[in-house]
């Protein structure tokens, strides 16, 4: 019995949150959001080279072949350092999508240069996954049209994947003809979604899966348990600096952490951030090692990492006073990072009922 | 219990209904956030002003209608001129704060020289409070103001200046007796704007707007005589200003109406298809604010009524802006998850912010993080209700000197 | 506009509040609650005398002929001095069934003995209230069979309304022949509830609504208010007894209330229970003077009294420290008057559910 | 990570099955509260020690088992105790805090004398800390031992006293040196129950039972040699003993039972002819518990996984009472709501406390307060969380001297 990260995961996170310490200050992230392209060509050559996109792509094809625990690890450090760009989507739901969903030769064809940084697939979905607004493809055989808002990681993207109504994923290139994508400015312009209307455009569809809806879910859990550690990097970033400011900001000369009023709220969200840890590597650990326990442990996961760090985003906002609420100090990037991954894949609201639903509580 | 208006009251009501419909064809659009009064707002305050919608309690030769406090008079027309759509006047810290001040604490010849201006929107003022190093602790501002050759000599630094890029006026509290003890050390000073020796920089908030300012003063003489009070009053002063915002009730028709918007957002969104209100984990959430918000707004009612006997509301009074906000800001979380993903395009440079759906609730939404800071934080204001309003005692002195 | 209690309702509930501290001192409270009748034949006689009994009846039935809100002030002062004995059903609930759904005749019979002390009448529902428990009677057009469970004010009853799944009410004496009356006890052991089992008892069934299910809900959203009413009142006797607590007691060397994680706990409740007040005037209010606007205030004012007032009763309870928890303090009075008060006629999910309803949001 | 048990422990676990199956009809039912052992208790209390499941980590020179401590084989025992429902042994303040506090600060003699008889169940303790003036401050403790010819005479009161009425000894504290400051004046002495001048009175709390106990002494004498280090440690041995309360997790086990007891309550309970489950509002609720107890449960294996290398867990060790307390709590109001007005029967004096549904839920809601309350309140709980865990500094010392 281990329940723990390993010895590689640990260095995993040490050697990103090394680089990103080091790649990432705070100006250069204000300047990456404020160009609001969502891709640091820079930064990618960086990640590329520490072996990220290649997580979760299998060893024979080009990639490190670890698990969702190992993505989320990393998914956690990118979190807790807002790092514009994409990841969730192309780095982990898009491999994992061609391993349930694509032939071999498909997977050849897509997986290596995945791992290799040439191709960023942004991911979308043609309902089902529980997000607004529009949502909506056909399918001709060959090409398809429709429209799909909300798709992830559309920041530097060549190719988008869209899960077509009947779980199977059709990819597009974005340079091709009959495809009009718009990069959205976005409350979080570290990492744009993609607005994309597709008439009559040339699709690969992946349909290896025996059940493809099954297959479709298994790469929307690993997604919400990639925003969850996302998210939850992101909260205890912010607390960290919280704590920090506490310890330092004088007023009515003493140090404000000493007042009870921001030590309580502060060791509040400590209390409650604190456990989601081991709920988010759990789920994670689950969607490799514990498929009974899958499904509800990403989408309990998911829902309680975004009620409980919104609460931390305020907070920690409301405890930096006057700063917290300028672009000054800069901690409004992790406060719309966290608001961003809640609306993604499905708002508490949403995965909850999903959570009764396969437990059997409720009927669909 | 009488939730009806009595003869008087309905007559008013028929006033104002009969000059909006008159007039209101010349009003400027409501809202639209802080900037300078346009010609089209001035020309509008002046026809307020003469009909005695604004500045109705304000003596006759200060510019004022000269009538009797009478808040139901005020709730009627603040009433009628929301429904109608039409701009309410000119509101900013000037008008909201300065000069209920001067009334109270200013010499005749102050009163004389800025209310009616001030009041007509010609002269704009700014508040010159919080320090970086002092956000919350007010009575630690360090931006001092020395006497040379008959003038004040001012150098230091304000922040939260919201209006100071396009202000004539700040009154400004600053440090002019150094030796004595902190809250005795300060004074509240006149200063236009123009002085030479003041920068202005505009200050980016989280929502990406640059609403607010710092302002920079190096050497910047103004004369001794632009003081309220006098030396070493500053604290006093600064809180009968303080006193004059939070006394600016936390709106619960904003809420209400904000409600109202919510629900119907939620009646016309869908997620996978479904009507968003009809899905029942978000319709929980609207109903648990709705009786928030109805508690709210009833207890809004009781407060007019108790200010209009003259009755000290106390406790009551106090809760109301901390509850408030929260409820607000609650209210536009919920629209922002119902707005989901869709909702999350946002642009907040251009005129989009002013117009587009999701790009207003997600500024409301942060904008409600920073009224919780704002006006004394959430904890300055929680000590505020238990000590004022419960009669616990404060914290006991720390040992350690002030400042900072 | 005058959003305020009148002279009138000041005087009776300065009076109330006078009589209720002179005759009901803890020890007396504790020592009715341990034998657990919940009724006192000397403090009633005292609340008859007050008038409490003919506060709802019609004038020319014997009684003051007020309004729910009267009735609602009166409930304040009952909760806060955590008043055994009859009050919501009997006085208020009852009279008003009689008045919506008796015969001019059956108002004669019952609502001058009402008022005048000697009858009182606990009320239960078949059904439709939002109880748990049993809830089925059947009327053969002369008796009554069935069992009803959680019938409200059972101390001292000297009969029974059950509202017949149809809308009407059912009067039957408890000393009937049939009768099988038990005095549960319960919780709160100053106000016992009644579970009575109905075998061909003999009932008078009022008809005289011509909608009956109308009448029906205008009596349980009054019930609703008072029972929220009482609530408030207790809550409000907590949060008082909080604070003067917190302004005597030292620990370390200081007054409690001085330290922020005291002051902010009682200035947070204070802050959500105060406004809470406004609500309970407003929904009483509505119940006479604004018929549209009745249904969806009483709901919320229960739903929301109850969610606040626990809280309240929760930390105020905390802020006590161990004696608190004690019996010693009689906190738990209050604590337990508030949680029954909340299982009663709808808890909040059940009363937010059915304002909903109400509003068009979602249907029945 | 890896959720599986290895081969020793593998091994282990079918040794306990084993011994379950053999002896397990001998155990008592478990449950049942704060009670004087019953004989067939202490016969189950000496199988579990003869075999290792109990006092594993005790030398055996004291009565126990003397393995090195393990955390992973104490965690496979108490899951096949809890999922066979077999009595897992005596648990009181003497077992889980005077045991541990003598191994690390009593002498050998000490240890000698009290280990073994305590563990075996024979003799009980209660803590005598709290007193009615001193709640959350201990060290404030009034209660007073002055030396007379070779004797401690100790006179005072203390509160919260649990088991009392049947302990036959108390592990107190009280102040022996008046003259030293606050902290260095105590002693921690030790009394036996049936010293004259020792009366015990049952402290009824809001469950309507008398769980705990105030005890009163007037001129009670016990020998000098009847103390845990030396006069004026007091402070110090009582810490050593509260550090023990708060290593006792937070049972996560404790909380996925919960859980899943108001899930099939809520299967099996109807609303107006509808299941509970079936109400979104309510099934809303225990899903959002659900989120909670799910965290909890991983977060007590990572302890138990830091605790099994022998790593430091700080923070995260520091939270799990008081976020599991809550977590408790908000449970048991759940059940109590599914219960409904039927559920509002209670006596909580006869057996019906033990059987019955209701009664059982409504005792655990309010021994939840009890437990936010009880073994320093939850202000002291986050003071410790944000001082020792994150690093916050203290509240500057009162100017007003210690005691109260």
């Amino acid at each position: 019995m281990e329940f723990a990260l390993t010895d590689e995961q640990r260095m995993l996170e040490a050697s990103l949150r090394d680089l990103l310490a080091d790649r990432l200050p705070m100006e250069r992230r204000r300047a990456l959001a404020a160009e609001g392209r969502g891709h640091d060509q820079q930064l990618w050559k960086a990640l590329v080279e520490q072996g990220i996109t290649g997580l979760a792509v299998p060893e024979r094809h080009g990639g490190a072949g670890l698990h969702v625990l190992d993505a989320a690890v990393a998914a956690e450090s990118l979190g807790y350092h807002a790092v514009p760009g994409a990841y969730a989507a192309s780095l982990v739901m898009a491999p994992l999508a061609l391993q349930t969903s694509g032939t071999e030769a498909q997977q050849q064809e897509w997986l290596p240069r995945i791992a290799s940084g040439e191709v960023r697939i942004a991911v979308g979905f043609a309902g089902g996954a529980g997000q607004t607004g529009a949502a909506k493809v056909d399918y001709d055989g060959k090409t398809l049209s429709g429209r799909v808002q909300g798709i992830i990681d559309g920041g530097g993207a060549t190719h988008v994947m869209i899960y077509l109504a009947d779980g199977r994923p059709a990819i597009v290139a974005l340079d091709a003809k009959g495809v009009k994508a718009s990069l959205i400015q976005g409350l979080d312009r570290t990492r744009p979604l993609l607005d994309v209307t597709f008439d009559g455009a040339a699709a690969v569809v992946l349909s290896a899966a025996n059940d493809p809806v099954a297959a479709r879910t298994r790469v929307l859990d690993a997604g919400r348990v990639m925003l969850a550690a996302d998210t939850l990097g992101a909260a205890q970033a912010m607390l960290d600096r919280a704590v920090a400011f506490a310890k330092e900001r004088v007023q009515f000369g003493r140090v404000i952490g000493s007042f009870q009023g921001v030590k309580h709220t502060l060791a509040d969200l400590a209390t409650s951030l604190e456990p989601c840890r081991a709920l988010v590597w759990f789920a994670a650990h689950a969607q490799d090692a514990l498929p009974e326990e899958a499904r509800l442990a990403a989408l309990q996961a998911k829902a309680h990492l975004d009620d409980v760090c919104r609460e931390v985003a305020r907070l920690t906002t409301e405890v930096h006073g006057g700063m917290g609420f300028t672009d000054l100090q800069g901690l409004h990037f992790w406060w719309k990072r966290i608001d961003t991954n809640r609306q993604l894949l499905g708002t508490p609201e949403r995965c909850r009922h999903e959570a009764a639903v396969v437990q059997g509580w409720v009927s669909a | 219990m009488d939730l009806s208006y009595s003869e008087k009251y309905r007559t008013l009501q028929e006033e104002v209904r009969a000059f909006i419909a008159k007039h209101g064809h010349l009003s400027p659009k409501p809202g639209g956030g802080r900037q300078k009064p346009s010609p089209k707002a001035l020309e509008w305050q002046g026809l307020l002003l003469e009909h005695g919608y604004f500045g109705r309690n304000i003596p006759k030769q200060y510019g004022g209608f000269g009538l009797p406090l009478d808040v139901l008079e005020l709730a009627v027309i603040a009433e009628e001129i929301s429904k109608a759509n039409v701009y309410p006047g000119i509101m900013n810290q000037g008008i909201s704060m300065f000069v209920p001040t001067l009334l109270e604490v200013g010499t005749k010849e102050q009163c004389e020289r800025w209310i009616r201006p001030t009041i007509r929107g010609e002269v704009i003022w700014c508040q010159g409070y919080s320090e970086p190093g002092s956000g919350s602790d007010l009575a630690a501002a360090k931006t001092r103001a020395v006497v040379e050759n008959g003038q004040f000599v001012i150098n230091g630094q304000k922040i939260w200046t919201s209006s100071a890029h396009y202000s004539d006026m700040m009154f400004l509290l600053c440090r002019t007796e150094p030796d004595k003890p902190k809250h005795q050390g300060l004074s509240y000073l006149l200063v236009p704007m123009k002085t030479p020796g003041i920068e202005v920089r505009p200050l980016v908030t989280m929502t990406g707007r640059a609403t607010f300012n710092e302002t920079f003063f190096t050497d910047v003489r103004i004369p001794v005589d632009q003081i309220v009070m006098g030396r070493g009053d500053g604290w006093h002063v600064a809180n009968v200003t303080l006193k004059y915002e939070r006394l600016l009730l936390g709106d619960a028709n904003k809420l209400t109406s904000r409600l109202a918007r919510v629900r119907e957002l939620m009646e016309r969104t869908t997620l996978d298809g479904q009507r968003i209100m009809d899905i029942p984990e978000y319709r929980d959430r609207l109903l648990r604010l709705q009786g928030e918000v109805m508690a709210s707004k009833y207890h809004g009612m009781r407060l007019l009524t108790e200010q209009a006997r003259g009755e000290d509301s106390g406790l009551k009074r106090l809760i109301v802006k901390y509850n408030g906000t929260l409820i607000g800001y609650r209210l536009s979380s919920l629209a922002v998850d119902v707005l989901g993903a869709a909702g999350l395009a946002y642009d907040a440079k251009d005129e989009a912010a002013e117009t587009d759906e999701a790009t207003a609730w997600h500024i409301d939404n942060m904008y409600d993080i920073g009224l919780m800071i704002g006006g004394g934080s959430t904890n300055i204001q929680k000590n505020i209700i238990g000590e004022r309003g419960l009669g616990l005692p404060r914290e006991p002195k720390a040992a350690a000197p002030a400042g900072g």
